[in-house]
């Protein structure tokens, strides 16, 4: 929450909602969004407050907090606000502008998913999950930290039980259309 | 002319010669023109059954004896008031009862055993006893205290000043938690029933204190026990003194000292039942002349014919009643006294709610209290 | 009578029909049939009452709401010239305005409401158990039902879905128990046609349906409820009696939460207004329930605590301060059951807090009031016009009218509203109907039947004794014969009998013939309550030529026969000594008389501003004079500088319109520069002493109208008066009409609300400025579309529909921030430059901004001349020093003195469209007054014994009423006397006269001694 | 009856059981399914996070090869890509459509949730037809999760907040549908693989009122909550303390199961939390 | 008073409130013992400390009023 004096800016809102129509500016702040959300607990700003920052302009506290990234999309504020803000669309505009901006994610794992799952797309048309979770633990630098917490050989447990029970396919399936996928993934801009 | 009803004495109205000496002293009269005690009389010796005792003038009567007082015939007017009343409550004819009829109640409650809290006042205003030689019957005071309240009254103020008195004079009088009315009003109401009740209680409740003398700040109760108690129940087994009678004659022995006044005249009002009906005249003069520097002035009807304060028995206080009170207040006046001073309760009661209405600086006040107001700190305590 | 009429005055109809009989259509209904008109009072219900009937109290009074409402349904019920046609559908209408025919259709009870004297016993046999609608299905009644005991009309109704004899064909239990022979199954549907000569619609408003918000769980978990199923809980006369429980297991709930808000503010269901009563209603609830029980924690959780009434402020802070209730700034999300113990969680993150989860055992869902279904669709036949929610649209100033002429509209049908603004909307319904048919006033009314009564004076009582049996009501369970017995050994009483049904037409024919056969002189009936029946047999009485106050009712039913039920023994004994009781008092009872005056038909009004010039408008539309009294120059006041409203009106142009009509109709005279000095008299003939440039003169006039209007307060912080750049709410409007461009420079604006209200020392809502500042806003936005405008606020009150506009400045970009009473905004100044620097409430860190203007939404002052009026002419007024009106709840127009009325912001603040509405409604108040030839004081008043008053004035300092003064009597001296037509009959002279000279006529002393007397056997013997 | 049938990708992968069982009943119930030909990933969580346009031109390029066969109605086993789907198909309604590079070039089968489908009248009643073997005595909660449901103006559902297509579905296999406050509650699929902290807390949860409420058994209709449900459940027991022992049925197994369908052993023993001793128990299962 | 009896108690009651109270209880059937006396007033202001005592006077053991 900051603590300074801030100074709105008018203008920023106006931006976001050039990707929307979000409605940010509808909210009368009943914080039913916030009460409802499932992952507050893992949240630096409520959803209440991160569409009020969003109001007055906040740009740097918005696209820098963690609660853009946590939020699981599970679209309950959405569906309950009284003033159809939409609020889970709001937070992955959020996310875009910020990768967009090189502000840094302070959860990089979950860019870093989303990333290699897109990559994945990308490559085949298809996810190809026997190849995106791999990648995900190595680029994310998951797998070490697993390593070094020791939680690592619980999930090699699973993996292999997955294995077993043939959840893992051999073989990717490629699409005829992959091209027209890679156009369309292609505009991303990379950071 | 025909029999006269057998509870009818002689003296009540066969004397009677229509001279209508009665009727020219009646206060009520001289308000009420219709009020007529020699035409009730005649109407009583021409036809016993009348009516008389369902006519509203049967209530009207003060019973303040300015009639008899006169009388050539000593017929004694409110004695013949007061027994018709019996027959007219008897008749179904009942009195207006003022202030709602609470004093009636409460004194109809006392002829029963119930709990009471009628020293609680003494407590905290001196020393007293539960047996001793001297009595102090309170009376109802401690009733009017809570009634009159909202008259920016307190009543109980002369007990208190009594019984300060009395401890100077180093006398820790009895004062009873049983004490009941004294039954004057119901007497007075022509509530026979309710008299004796509470008549036989207070009897008990002396006996049972072992008191030689009981002695009265409220001239009602004086001249109900004085008069009434042994007319209904023989010789009484006490001495009954009203304490002017009492302080006028014990007071200087008592070496109380007291402050000189302010120059200012008082003057006194004579209650009936102190005056006309048991004759004490002198000594609430005597006591007022006692204290140093006093200029008592006298109303021009004092004594034998003082004006009544205009109501009695908590009945029938009407328009007339005030006027009468007015009357009285305003012969107060004239005499260029400031404070009035009496020695009945419901003198006081009366005549302070009568001035609610009036325009004058005149102070009515207590004689009891004003004797405690005037004791000197550096006096003699008696105790 | 200036108006032209399309119609001829003789095809007229004096007759107006109201649809709709909740409190809105009640009190229009006793308003127009008080003015000289007949009434058809129509509901689609079995019973009128509508859902004022179902709460138990109301805010901000906490007075019970039934008992506010029964006097009015008794006077409804008995009422001459109403028509209730209760259980009626409307079909269709045709005509035109002053002569409509309305086409209606009975629907059949299956019972005779002639014969039927609701005894209930049919319901007692009934086998058929029902959900108890009127209790919102908590309980269970029978089939054939009344839904409340004091359900008016009394009359039973079948419920045909659900009667097993309808349904199956079986049963006829009813028709076989009712001894009066009332039950008719096969009554048929009636179809009749109305003559009207005007429509007011009241349908009211239907509770939104909670199981539509279904994250709260309503009708899934069973300790979720409704605010109006918790109404019915508090309730005494509820299904619970009264005990607050939770309804999985009728255990007393120690938590509960008020979650505020469902179905209102919401545009995800499509209701984007606010319903105007929730947070007050909560806030009563929850008050309650402290009140029922301290150790019950209450939390309301809410988005803006909407206090915007008379009185409302206070009401919040004191269930704060006081009753310990617990307010939440957060809208709860979701409800989540635990299965274990049927309690409920629920979370949610409070300003500056961390996020809390909290068990509750009943969470209360307040829910919104929506539209009618049934209105919609009347108004749909009827062509009136509905807006988007389904409200009766009206106009948006003049709201009672609908587009339609001669179809008036008031009540929560127009909008929601609480019982006030529906009662007062109700009168200016009344005022605008009456007036379209002034004409033919009086030409449809029922004229008093007068009876010759007996002289009985100098008789000895002689009485007659009636005991009913009410079927097998009383008689199954008192001995009815053995008191019949009892009472005629009584003394004085002549006769003495027992009989079925008391209040049978038949029966009541049998009293008449006894009170002659038997000369009985006295009628004492031992039944049931006198509240409902007294009126009945007084009229019996009446008929009989007997005056009407010779009787006396003993009541062996409510409270006796049906409160000792398993002790018949008790019963009958006590039935006697409530008989004996009764008979001791009759004995004493005495003719009484009712005195009347004469009426001066014109109307004196306080005030040219908005309200008063409406207000002598509509005196003149209903063809009285009336005398406008104007203190200053000019007539308009406030309104001359009121532009726009946010829904497009023109308060400034209505007024010069408004102008003009007053100063050219001849019916009123206009005194400017003047004031009023005195009034004297009563209620009916009043005389004023006016004081105009220093000339006197007086005018005599039978009722008053305070109008004497409000004033915008002077700030006295923020830097006001010490910048150009900071002014007032009404200043930026007349800038933002007059200098449109000056305004189009302005970048950026900054409001700061509740400057000068809802603070300690003015702690009232000035209700108007949230609108304004919301009004103003939209009005920039249209000037300066880049305008950054910053509202700052402490609770956002657009209630109503005015929420919606609340909305489009949201979605339009004008930013609002809450701020706390403790830490408010800052106006700085420096180099010329405006900055506001405000510590946000939501966020709560401090935010600065720079301004171009500051605007202050100032409050709304009592003008300090209705100080000096209310001492003139000794009316009373609140903490605030507004006027303040006899009930703040039913009587929101009338002052406690008869005769006065009042109107417009001398009330209160509140918006012009409310002005206007209330000036209309305090006029049909006063044309009560006005359409009478003569007053009739009431017999039951107090009397002085002229010989026994020594005019100590004990009883002019207890009236409350200013109906006893000592004055210089006929006897030549100082005595007090009762001004009649003031006295309300409560007996409190009475209690305060040491001598007993004065009396209360037909509660004497005496009276009630002999009762007293006669109370147990005990005295007797006395 | 046919429909167009759009598996995606996990169906193809991790969700093996839920896809053959999918087909599995859809062979006993007479449904033919005709997968559309090249579909393509719908770009899931991770588009809609990053890449908004992305997200709706991958589904859109999918839509648009649906219009391309005959079929009226279309399934989407998936609640994401269900969800996604939906989001393009309004998205690219709406005046904004010329934000994105791709048109939709014919009108749209209906996009049916495939609980959804299953809960129609008419398909219930076919489903009843078919019951073999009645599933009494099972007590089961039904757990929808968010995608099916949320929007609501996406997914055009109207009992978002009480869904009931399941339980429906449960009741007339014979099992018993217990009434629950979660249904709707989201089981952080999105961070298992980032936030597995965030997951524990959120299915742990789920297990936990479905014990107090009395379900012996989790139902599902999605394959990200089955595997969040279902994979994790040991370790999330460990993190709350607890030993939770819920099997994760999707309702297509269990329709198989009622019906009979063989297979429904195979795809049982894809899964990770033991699935067979509470039917053994009940004695719904009697194959070795 | 008889200690077999119960108290007798007297009952000042307005009209428009604990009358309709008293009603009310009828209606709903909400038995209570019958040694309650109920005397109607239209408005509790009108009972005077003379009423009260009286009542007791003439018997009654407790007073009620209710208002």
């Amino acid at each position: 929450m900051p603590q300074n004096t801030l100074t709105p800016d008018y203008h920023f809102l106006e931006q976001v909602e050039t990707t929307g129509p979000f409605q940010a500016s509808a909210c009368y702040q009943c914080r039913k969004c916030t009460n409802g959300c499932p992952v507050t607990f893992a949240m630096d700003i409520y959803p209440d407050a991160v569409i009020r920052l969003v109001i007055l302009g906040q740009r740097q506290a918005v696209l820098g907090c963690e609660t853009i990234w946590v939020c699981a999309a599970c679209e309950t504020c959405s569906t309950r606000c009284p003033n159809n803000v939409k609020i889970a669309e709001l937070m992955d505009c959020l996310k875009e502008m910020a990768v967009q901006a090189g502000v840094p994610s302070p959860q990089p794992q979950i860019l870093a998913l989303h990333a290699s799952f897109l990559k994945n797309v990308k490559r085949w048309g298809r996810v190809f999950e026997t190849i995106f979770l791999p990648e995900y633990f190595l680029r994310s630098g998951e797998l070490l930290r697993k390593w070094q917490t020791g939680t690592w050989r619980a999930e090699m447990r699973l993996s292999w039980q997955m294995t077993r029970k043939k959840r893992f396919p051999m073989f990717p399936k490629t699409i005829k259309g992959k091209n027209e996928v890679r156009k369309i993934l292609a505009r991303r801009k990379q950071k | 002319m025909m029999d006269k009803p057998k509870h009818l004495s002689q003296k009540q109205i066969d004397y009677c010669m229509e001279c209508g000496l009665c009727t020219g002293s009646c206060p009520i009269s001289r308000e009420l023109s219709k009020f007529s005690p020699r035409q009730m009389i005649k109407q009583v010796v021409l036809d016993p059954d009348g009516g008389l005792e369902k006519s509203r003038e049967i209530w009207a009567c003060l019973s303040c004896a300015a009639c008899s007082e006169r009388c050539p015939a000593e017929i004694d007017f409110p004695e013949f008031i007061s027994t018709h009343r019996q027959e007219a409550r008897k008749a179904g004819n009942f009195p207006q009862e003022s202030h709602h009829g609470i004093l009636q109640a409460v004194a109809g409650l006392q002829t029963r055993d119930l709990k009471q809290q009628r020293t609680q006042w003494a407590r905290e205003a001196g020393v007293f006893g539960d047996t001793g030689e001297y009595f102090y019957f309170v009376g109802c005071l401690p009733f009017f205290d809570v009634t009159f309240r909202y008259m920016d009254l307190s009543p109980l103020e002369s007990a208190r000043s009594v019984l300060t008195l009395l401890n100077k004079m180093g006398i820790e009088p009895v004062i009873s938690n049983h004490e009941r009315c004294c039954g004057h009003d119901a007497l007075w109401c022509g509530d026979h029933a309710t008299f004796h009740k509470l008549a036989e209680w207070n009897l008990e409740v002396i006996k049972s204190s072992c008191a030689k003398t009981v002695l009265f700040s409220c001239p009602e109760g004086y001249v109900t026990f004085k008069k009434y108690y042994p007319k209904y129940f023989g010789k009484l087994p006490f001495e009954v003194l009203h304490l002017t009678e009492f302080l006028a004659h014990e007071l200087s022995a008592a070496g109380l000292s007291f402050q000189p006044s302010s120059t200012a005249p008082i003057t006194y009002h004579d209650p009936c039942r102190l005056g006309r009906l048991a004759g004490i005249y002198e000594a609430p003069r005597q006591l007022l002349k006692s204290l140093p520097n006093t200029d008592l002035v006298e109303m021009e009807r004092n004594r034998q014919n003082a004006l009544c304060c205009g109501t009695s028995a908590w009945m029938e206080c009407s328009s007339y009643s005030k006027a009468i009170q007015m009357e009285r207040m305003q012969e107060a006046v004239q005499t260029g006294a400031q404070t009035l001073i009496t020695a009945c309760p419901k003198c006081q009661i009366h005549l302070a709610c009568a001035q609610g209405g009036a325009d004058s600086d005149l102070k009515v006040i207590d004689l009891y209290t004003y004797l405690r107001q005037r004791l000197s700190d550096s006096g003699a305590n008696g105790g | 009578m200036t108006q032209t009429h399309s119609t001829p005055q003789s095809e007229k109809t004096g007759s107006i029909t109201i649809i709709g009989s909740g409190i809105a259509g009640i009190q229009t209904a006793l308003d127009i049939a008080n003015s000289g008109f007949h009434v058809d009072l129509i509901d689609e219900k079995a019973n009128v009452g509508g859902v004022m009937a179902q709460l138990d109290k109301t805010f901000p009074t906490n007075d019970c709401s039934s008992c506010m409402l029964g006097p009015k349904l008794a006077k409804l019920a008995n009422h001459p010239n109403i028509d209730i046609l209760a259980y009626t559908d409307v079909l269709g209408l045709e005509g035109e305005p002053g002569r409509f025919q309305l086409t209606v259709k009975k629907k059949a009870r299956a019972v005779d409401p002639k014969r039927c004297v609701a005894c209930n016993i049919c319901a007692e046999k009934c086998p058929q158990r029902v959900s108890d609608p009127f209790n919102l299905n908590l309980n269970q009644r029978k089939a054939i039902y009344i839904p409340y005991p004091q359900a008016v009309p009394l009359v039973y109704t079948i419920d045909k879905e659900h009667c097993t004899y309808f349904t199956k064909g079986k049963c006829r239990v009813c028709e076989k128990v009712c001894k009066n022979k009332a039950v008719i199954f096969d009554q048929e549907d009636e179809i009749i046609t109305l003559d009207t000569g005007a429509l007011i619609l009241a349908g009211g408003f239907e509770p939104f349906d909670a199981r539509l918000k279904a994250e709260y769980g309503y009708g899934q978990w069973p300790n979720v409820i409704t605010s109006l199923e918790y109404e019915r809980m508090l309730s005494a006369a509820g299904p619970y009696q009264g005990h607050i429980q939770r309804l999985s297991d009728g255990q007393i709930p120690r938590r509960i939460a008020w979650v505020q808000c469902v179905g209102s503010r919401d545009s995800q269901i499509g209701n984007d207004y606010c319903s105007a009563v929730c947070c007050m209603s909560a806030t009563k609830q929850a008050m309650i329930t402290k009140e029922h029980d301290g150790e019950i924690d209450t939390s309301i959780f809410f988005i803006d605590m909407r206090a915007h009434g008379k009185g409302f402020d206070r009401f919040y802070e004191r269930s704060k301060s006081e009753n310990g209730v617990r307010y939440v700034r957060s809208l709860i999300s979701r409800v989540i059951p635990n299965p274990e113990d049927d309690t409920l969680s629920i979370s949610y993150v409070a300003p500056g807090h961390d996020p809390q989860e909290e068990t509750v055992d009943l969470v209360v869902l307040s829910v919104g009031l929506c539209a009618n279904t049934s209105s919609v669709k009347l108004a749909e036949r009827l062509g009136v016009s509905l807006n988007e929610y389904g409200f009766c649209e009206s106009d948006p100033l003049d709201i009672v009218a609908t587009a339609k002429p001669g179809i008036y509209v008031c009540g929560a049908a127009q909008s929601p509203k609480d019982i006030p603004d529906a009662v007062q909307q109700g009168s200016s319904a009344a005022a605008q109907a009456t007036a379209l048919l002034a004409d033919v006033r009086g030409s449809n009314v029922t004229a008093p039947t007068i009876h010759e009564e007996r002289n009985i004076r100098g008789e000895e009582p002689s009485i007659g004794v009636f005991v009913c049996h009410c079927g097998i009501n009383i008689a199954g369970v008192v001995d009815v014969e053995a008191v019949a017995g009892y009472a005629g050994n009584l003394p004085d009483v002549k006769y003495a009998t027992d009989c079925m049904f008391a209040c049978a037409t038949d029966q009541l024919q049998e009293i008449k013939q006894a009170i002659k056969d038997h000369a009985l002189n006295r009628v004492v009936v031992a039944s049931c309550t006198p509240r409902t029946h007294e009126p009945l047999f007084r009229n019996t009485l009446r008929e009989a030529g007997l005056n009407p106050y010779l009787f006396e009712l003993a009541n062996i039913r409510e409270q006796d026969a049906w409160v000792h039920q398993a002790e018949p023994q008790i019963a009958t004994h006590k039935a006697k000594e409530l008989v004996r009781m009764s008979v001791s008092r009759a004995r004493l009872l005495e003719p009484l008389f009712e005195t009347s005056y004469t009426v001066v038909p014109e109307a004196l009004v306080i005030g040219g501003g908005l309200a008063g010039l409406s207000a002598a408008h509509a005196f003149a539309e209903q063809g009285y004079k009336a005398t406008l009294v104007e203190r200053t120059a000019e007539l308009g006041g406030n309104a001359r500088t009121l532009y726009y409203t946010e829904d497009g009106a023109q308060p400034a142009r209505y007024l010069q319109d408004l102008i003009q009509k007053v100063e050219n109709q001849p019916l009123i005279t206009v005194c400017r520069e003047t004031q009023v000095v005195s009034i004297t008299g009563s209620c009916g003939d009043f005389t004023a002493t006016l004081s105009q440039k220093g000339q006197s003169q007086t005018i005599s006039h039978g009722v008053v109208v305070v109008a004497t209007g409000g004033q915008e307060h002077m700030p006295v912080e923020y830097l006001y008066g010490q910048h150009p750049g900071i002014i007032t709410q009404k200043e930026f409007e007349k800038l933002l009409v007059s200098a449109p461009d000056k305004a189009r420079q302005l970048k950026r604006i900054a409001m700061i609300q509740c400057v000068g209200s809802r603070e300690p020392e003015n702690l009232y809502c000035s209700r108007v400025c949230c609108t304004a500042a919301v009004k103003n806003s939209l009005k920039l936005k249209t000037i300066q579309p880049d305008a950054q405008i910053s509202v700052l606020y402490r609770d956002i009150r657009t209630f109503g529909f005015r929420e919606s506009h609340y909305s489009e400045a949201r979605r339009q970009g004008v930013r609002f921030y809450r701020y706390a009473l403790e830490q408010k905004p800052h106006v700085t100044h420096q180099d010329g430059e405006l900055g506001v620097s405000v510590f946000d409430a939501h966020l709560q860190a401090t935010v600065q901004l720079q301004a171009d203007l500051v605007v202050l939404s100032a409050a709304i002052r009592p003008r300090p001349e209705s100080r000096e009026l209310a001492e003139a002419v000794r009316l009373p007024l609140d903490e605030d020093g507004f006027f303040m009106e006899a009930h703040p709840k039913l009587r929101p127009l009338d002052f406690a003195a008869p005769g006065y009325y009042l109107c417009g912001l001398a009330q209160g603040p509140k918006f012009a469209s409310e002005s206007i509405a209330q000036a209309g409604g305090a006029v049909s108040r006063a044309v009560t007054v006005l359409s009478q030839k003569e007053i009739v004081a009431e017999g039951m008043v107090s009397r002085v014994d002229a010989e026994l008053c020594r005019a100590c004035g004990e009883c002019e300092k207890a009236c409350c009423f200013e109906a006893i003064n000592v004055k210089q009597g006929a006897a030549g001296r100082k005595q007090a006397i009762v001004t009649e037509a003031l006295c309300t009959g409560c007996g409190v002279c009475n209690v305060a006269c040491p001598t007993g000279a004065a009396s209360l006529a037909h509660f004497k002393d005496e009276q009630i001694n002999r009762m007293i007397e006669n109370h147990s056997q005990l005295n007797s013997e006395d | 009856m046919k429909v167009s049938y759009y598996p995606g990708c996990s169906l193809e992968g991790t969700a093996r059981d839920y896809a053959e069982s999918i087909l599995g009943i859809c062979a006993s119930l007479d449904i033919q399914l005709e997968e559309i030909p090249d579909w393509n990933c719908c770009g899931a969580t991770a588009a809609h996070s990053i890449d908004h346009r992305a997200s709706i031109e991958l589904a859109g390029r999918t839509l648009n090869l649906a219009t391309k066969l005959p079929n009226s109605d279309m399934l989407v086993p998936c609640p994401m890509c269900f969800n996604r789907l939906k989001t393009a198909a309004w998205a690219l309604n709406q005046d904004f459509a010329n934000r994105y590079a791709i048109n939709l070039q014919g009108a749209l089968p209906r996009i049916w949730d495939l609980a959804n489908f299953f809960a129609t009248e008419e398909m219930l009643q076919s489903t009843a037809k078919h019951i073999k073997k009645p599933l009494e005595g099972l007590k089961v909660v039904c757990y929808y999760g968010c995608m099916a449901n949320r929007p609501p103006e996406i997914t055009e559902a109207t009992d978002f907040e009480n869904p009931q297509a399941l339980d429906r579905i449960m009741e007339s296999l014979g099992a018993t549908a217990i009434p629950w406050p979660y249904k709707t509650d989201c089981c952080g699929a999105s961070q298992v693989l980032s936030r597995p902290d965030i997951v524990s807390r959120l299915v742990g949860k789920l297990y936990d009122m479905a014990q107090r409420v009395g379900a012996q058994a989790i139902v599902v209709s999605c394959q990200m909550c089955q595997a969040n449900l279902d994979m994790h459940q040991e370790k999330i027991g460990a993190d709350w303390k607890r030993n939770f022992s819920l099997p994760v049925y999707y309702f297509s197994e269990l329709i198989g199961l009622a019906h009979n369908v063989t297979g429904v052993e195979r795809w049982l023993r894809r899964h990770i939390t033991d699935p067979f001793t509470l039917l053994k128990q009940l004695n719904l299962w009697n194959n070795p | 008073m008889n200690p077999t009896e119960q108290p007798k108690i007297l009952a000042f009651v307005c009209n428009w409130c604990a009358y309709a109270g008293a009603d009310l209880a009828g209606v709903s059937r909400i038995q209570y013992p019958g040694n309650v006396r109920l005397i109607r007033v239209m408005c509790t202001g009108r009972v005077n400390h003379g009423f009260l005592l009286k009542a007791f006077l003439r018997g009654a053991d407790g007073l009620l009023v209710s208002g």
